[in-house]
């Protein structure tokens, strides 16, 4: 039985529940269940992208319920979908989920004290909720699934300070306007399509040719804005710095690399297998307009982290830059675009996760993520911050990081629709980003080198004592997760041909313009 | 579908239902970005959710269907299903219902969606109202431009620069590292970590300098109440 | 501020109406979302499919079970997520309240609850049990039991109630009800089906499979009503005392 | 034609409800008016042909949602500054 699917998204579900029922019972019990349910569903979740690498159709469909497709109409029942690109962003979410989980063993204990196993519940109903978004085939599951992931991130957000809580109210707000423009958005799909099923809504798209109705616009704008307000994209960012900087760290670990990353996905789901290559792309102004608003996010995010003086409030500002990327690959509308722009999730997935759980480190050795409490780190923790520029330089995009390649195919993207303000903002972006890196490195790296001390020369000092650069490395659970994830990136940018291979197996199926002829 | 005539008249005549939608939408959609007061925006919530909600069961309406419950006479279990053979009663298995009578009930499928919907507006209003206490235990307000002010003024007191977060727990040995660092940090609430960090040693001039550029520009980025936020430069000399 | 928001509003409305012509005639029968297969089909072949005269609860704990299982883990969120952000702020009232609560039970109110909240238990039993039949279900139950501890605590206080159903077992009871749901999806799963397909609990139950459906989907609503009742009255309990439970509203 | 005319009038009355609920300062008063929104919604529903929506409105909405309101109200200021 190819139940390996279901299996992804109930072995978070299962676990969390465990962790709530054995909070009673002893609440060191949480961390090794999450462990293991996390182990569960990454099992479960390789065997599912094995078995869509193996199918002849390069996609694996479940019908929930048993309402199978040879009996019943399509839509009867609820669909799981696994292609290659729901069975690789599954996979990432389940990964990023079982890193995390491993890392999450100290900081969970200083900042959320006895509230463990309600935390661990939410954790894994949180993977649960983006797994089950990576997979589902039905656009109102699609919803159900959003408002679980958005639900458990609003409390792990607010699990924290009343500072937290704060900037949750604003998450709140605009995730639910969010969330409800989707639901309204699918309300309008179904008025005019009589069904729910994503493949049966395109189906019915083509077969009625619904391409310049009204409502089916409207339903096209609804949609994407209100998934473009899910993933904080440049005008509806507002939620995101604060939530992210303020939210205890491993929370800010598991949702900055996934949440956003998951919408992306959830509209390049939309654009090619709900609406369609030809609807989204040819019937409305999107490709024409979207571009252009791209490149304004891109700078608005760029300058706004280069005036950021924290770690975490300037990921966040990179975050909301990255995003502009992956939309941007989406709507210069090409072939080498898209593969640029799933691949981008893929990576940006990694690397911010890098980025994050360094930062989450320092956090806890150093109680500041401010740069000026850097100074001197390299020669305190020199393994975490390998890691993190690890990271970083992914983000800036040096080869052989899996960075540079998403980054090369999103502007040969660029290059082949002859969009020149995408390509001139993702350049000016990377420039900014490699200013905030090396001004990183400067102050973590340079400012002890000389025998760590260097009392009052030049730029940058602290006169730092001998016993703040003593070797001080972070405990291993905290550790090994970021080396873990450190040399993910560096992996996945050595076989990225293999990554990408697959990708392209997914869009072939779309016809998209390449600029060139298919291979 | 009528071609002539105006949107509105074609909405108020034949349409009101989803009129009426609309305008619930952006009352509610209003209240959540406009009202001052957080309940306000989370009542706001709510009549935006049921507006989609109103919109939903609007398209499982029929004209002339009933209610999607079987009537006694389709009635799987009814009646009808028990038949005289010989004297005896026996149960026949339920049949599909003849095409004919399919538009004689709405359309189940919307009103199961709102169920679902409901549900979930309802638990987002508590996840919402135990924030919005929770703000209101931090900052004793849940009037939006009070929250702000203070959250500006907590911010730029407060901006994440190395200091010690949590008086409350025993300070670790990085802790009291970090502590030594700050301790020329020239904020008035700093007196209860300058007693240890008094002999933080010569390097507190540049280090006052280099606060002193960032707060500055701090300034410039975030814009602190000019009333409220701390002077670094009066306090320090 | 105001005036952009209203902007935004009214632009949002104009598109919207701009749409609504669009759509098809008020109650048309013929309309997409109503002549749809699936819609046809749920209303020609609930009951040769699962023997249940109520084609919303066949459609929402049965077709579409699977949302539901995932709306009962919303709720189910909500409670966590409310219960541990409260959870742990100062354990006296920092500010005073504007209204003094008048603390002793009131005697009239008392003895009429006392009366009322069986009655309102049984009903909800009922709408839970029979479901199947008329309007009501799971959620519907599932609230009303809840809303009857809700009215145990608004009329002797919130200790009163928390000593019939501590927090604790609040809890318990929601994390119960999703294992009674997602348990029998897994038993189904386990006798060969597919995760929720009821129909193969046929071989472990007395019935033909369509009547195994009929049972199972009693099953899961009975499932969803733990958590919902469980959960709505920790909401209540929570929220109304700040997270301290105690002297509630 | 009777049933036409009630749906009209709830569906006037939904939006006075609706703009006074959001207009009243007193929070507690906004609350209940809320609930009287959610109960006109119900009716309406129940017109409609959606029962189940509507029991669920009758207990989610116009229920539980209210008491927890107001019991949030209760712990915060009750008079809104719009």
């Amino acid at each position: 039985m190819s139940d390996h699917i279901v299996w992804i998204v109930l072995f978070p579900l299962m676990g969390a529940v465990a962790c709530a029922l054995s909070g009673a019972l002893s609440k060191k019990l949480c961390y090794p269940i999450s462990v293991i349910s996390m182990i569960a569903s990454v099992w479960a979740s390789v065997h599912t992208m094995m078995q869509a690498i193996e199918s002849p159709v390069h996609e694996i469909s479940y019908i929930l319920g048993g309402w199978s497709l040879d009996l019943f109409p399509r839509g009867v029942g609820i669909e799981f979908r696994a292609d290659l690109l729901g069975a690789l962003i599954t996979l990432v979410v389940t990964g990023v989920g079982l890193i995390v989980t491993l890392y999450s063993k100290v900081p969970v204990q200083r900042e959320t004290p006895g509230k463990e196993p309600m935390y661990y519940g939410l954790f894994l109903l949180q993977i649960c909720g983006l797994a089950g978004i990576a997979l589902t085939g039905d656009a109102f599951n699609l919803y159900v699934l959003i408002e679980v992931a958005a639900l458990t991130g609003y409390g792990l957000i607010a699990l924290g300070s009343n500072r937290a809580a704060a900037a949750t109210f604003n998450y709140v707000i605009l995730g639910t306007i969010g969330a409800s423009l989707y639901l309204l958005g699918v309300g309008y799909l179904y008025l005019k399509t009589g069904t729910l099923n994503m493949v049966g809504i395109r189906e019915v798209i083509e077969a009625q040719s619904l391409y310049d109705s009204p409502a089916m616009q409207v339903a096209f704008v609804l949609v994407l804005v209100g998934i473009l307000i899910k993933m904080a994209f440049f005008p509806f960012h507002a939620w995101l710095p604060n939530a992210y900087c303020h939210a205890p760290s491993t929370t800010s670990c598991l949702l900055a690399p996934l949440v956003t990353k998951v919408m992306i996905y959830v509209m390049i789901r939309m654009v090619l297998t709900v609406f369609g290559v030809e609807f989204s792309f040819e019937s409305t102004l999107w490709t024409e307009v979207m571009p252009w608003l791209v490149a304004v996010a891109i700078v608005c995010a760029a300058v706004m982290a280069l005036a950021q003086r924290e770690i975490k409030r300037m990921l966040a500002y990179l975050i909301v830059a990255e995003v502009g990327y992956m939309v941007g690959g989406v709507w210069i509308y090409n072939y080498y675009g898209l593969i640029g722009s799933i691949f981008h999730v893929i990576s940006d997935a990694c690397m911010t996760l890098c980025l994050f759980l360094g930062a989450g480190i320092i956090l806890e050795k150093c109680r500041t993520t401010h740069f000026d409490g850097l100074r001197g780190l390299f020669a305190k923790m020199p393994l975490t911050m390998i890691g993190f520029f690890i990271g970083g330089f992914s983000i800036i995009g040096l080869p052989p990081t899996c960075g540079f390649f998403s980054k090369w195919y999103l502007i040969t993207g660029g290059m082949v629709s002859e969009r020149w303000e995408y390509m001139v903002t993702l350049m000016f972006s990377t420039m900014v980003m490699v200013v905030l890196f090396f001004r990183l490195i400067e102050r973590i790296h340079l400012a002890v080198d000389e025998s760590g001390k260097n009392l009052g020369k030049g730029h940058g000092d602290l006169g730092l004592t001998e016993e703040q650069t003593r070797f001080d490395e972070a405990p291993l659970t905290m550790l090994v997760p970021l080396l873990i994830a450190a040399s993910i990136v560096m992996i996945i940018g050595v076989y990225n041909q293999e990554v990408v291979d697959q990708i392209e197996v997914f869009l072939r199926a779309y016809n998209l313009p390449t600029g060139v002829s298919y291979k | 579908m009528v071609e002539d005539g105006s949107i509105f008249s074609q909405l108020l005549v034949d349409r009101l239902n989803y009129f009426i939608y609309i305008i619930l939408l952006l009352i509610g959609l209003w209240a959540m970005i406009a009202k001052n007061n957080l309940i306000k925006k989370l009542i706001g919530m709510s009549i935006f959710q049921t507006a989609i909600i109103l919109f939903y069961v609007s398209i499982g309406v029929k004209e002339g269907a009933t209610i999607p419950i079987y009537l006694p006479e389709h009635d799987p279990h009814g009646s009808h299903l028990k038949v005289d053979v010989n004297g005896s009663e026996k149960m026949l298995p339920p049949e599909v219902l003849e095409s004919s009578l399919v538009p004689g009930y709405s359309n189940p499928l919307p009103h199961v969606l709102m169920l679902t919907a409901i549900v979930v507006g309802v638990a987002t209003l508590g996840l919402a109202l135990s924030v919005c206490l929770r703000i209101y235990r931090g900052y004793g307000t849940v009037e939006e431009d009070e929250l702000l002010e203070k959250l500006e003024r907590e911010d730029a007191r407060n901006t994440g620069r190395p200091r010690r977060r949590r008086p409350r727990r025993a300070p670790s040995e990085k802790a009291v590292a970090t502590e030594k660092l700050k301790s020329g940090n020239p904020r008035p609430r700093q007196s209860r970590t300058n007693r240890k960090g008094a002999k933080a040693g010569s390097s507190e001039g540049t280090r006052n300098d280099s606060t002193k550029s960032v707060t500055e520009k701090r300034k410039t980025v975030r814009k602190p109440r000019k009333k409220t936020s701390p002077k670094p430069k009066e306090d320090n000399s | 501020m105001k005036r952009a928001a209203f902007i935004l509003v009214l632009l949002i409305g104009l598109l919207l109406a701009w749409a609504a012509k669009d759509f098809p005639t008020w109650g048309d029968p013929h309309a997409p979302a109503s002549s749809s297969p699936v819609s046809s089909h749920f209303i020609s072949n609930t009951g040769v499919d699962t023997e249940v005269p109520n084609m919303v609860t066949a459609v929402l704990a049965d077709y579409r079970g699977f949302d539901t299982m995932f709306e009962t883990v919303v709720v189910f969120i909500a409670g966590l997520a409310v219960i541990s952000i409260l959870r742990g702020g100062p354990t006296r009232r920092t500010r005073d309240r504007e209204f003094v609560v008048d603390f002793e039970p009131d005697l009239i109110v008392t003895n009429t609850v006392r009366l009322i909240v069986p009655v309102i238990q049984i009903f909800a039993f009922y709408v839970l049990a029979h479901g199947h039949v008329s309007p009501g279900g799971g959620f519907q139950g599932g609230v009303a039991m809840g809303a009857s501890f809700i009215l145990i605590a608004l009329s002797w206080d919130l200790k009163t109630a928390l000593t019939r159903f501590p927090i604790e077992r609040c809890f318990t009871v929601a994390a119960v009800g999703i294992v009674i749901y997602a348990g029998i999806g897994l038993l189904s799963m386990a006798l060969g089906g597919e995760f929720l397909d009821y129909a193969h609990l046929a071989k472990v139950l007395p019935v033909s499979p369509e009547m195994a459906r009929y049972h199972a989907m009693l099953g899961v609503e009975i499932g969803v009503g733990f958590t919902v009742s469980a959960i709505m009255f920790a909401l209540y309990a929570s929220l109304s005392t700040d997270g301290r439970m105690q002297d509630g509203l | 034609m009777g049933l036409e005319l009630f749906n009209t009038l709830i569906l006037s009355l939904l939006v006075v409800v609706a703009v006074l609920s959001l207009w009243v300062r007193d929070l507690v008063v906004s609350a209940v008016i809320f609930a009287i929104y959610s109960f006109l919604m119900c009716l309406l529903w129940a017109e409609m042909g959606a029962v189940d929506v509507a029991f669920t409105e009758a207990t989610v909405g116009a229920g539980v949602s209210t008491v927890v309101l107001i019991a949030t109200i209760f712990n915060l200021k009750r008079k809104a500054k719009d």
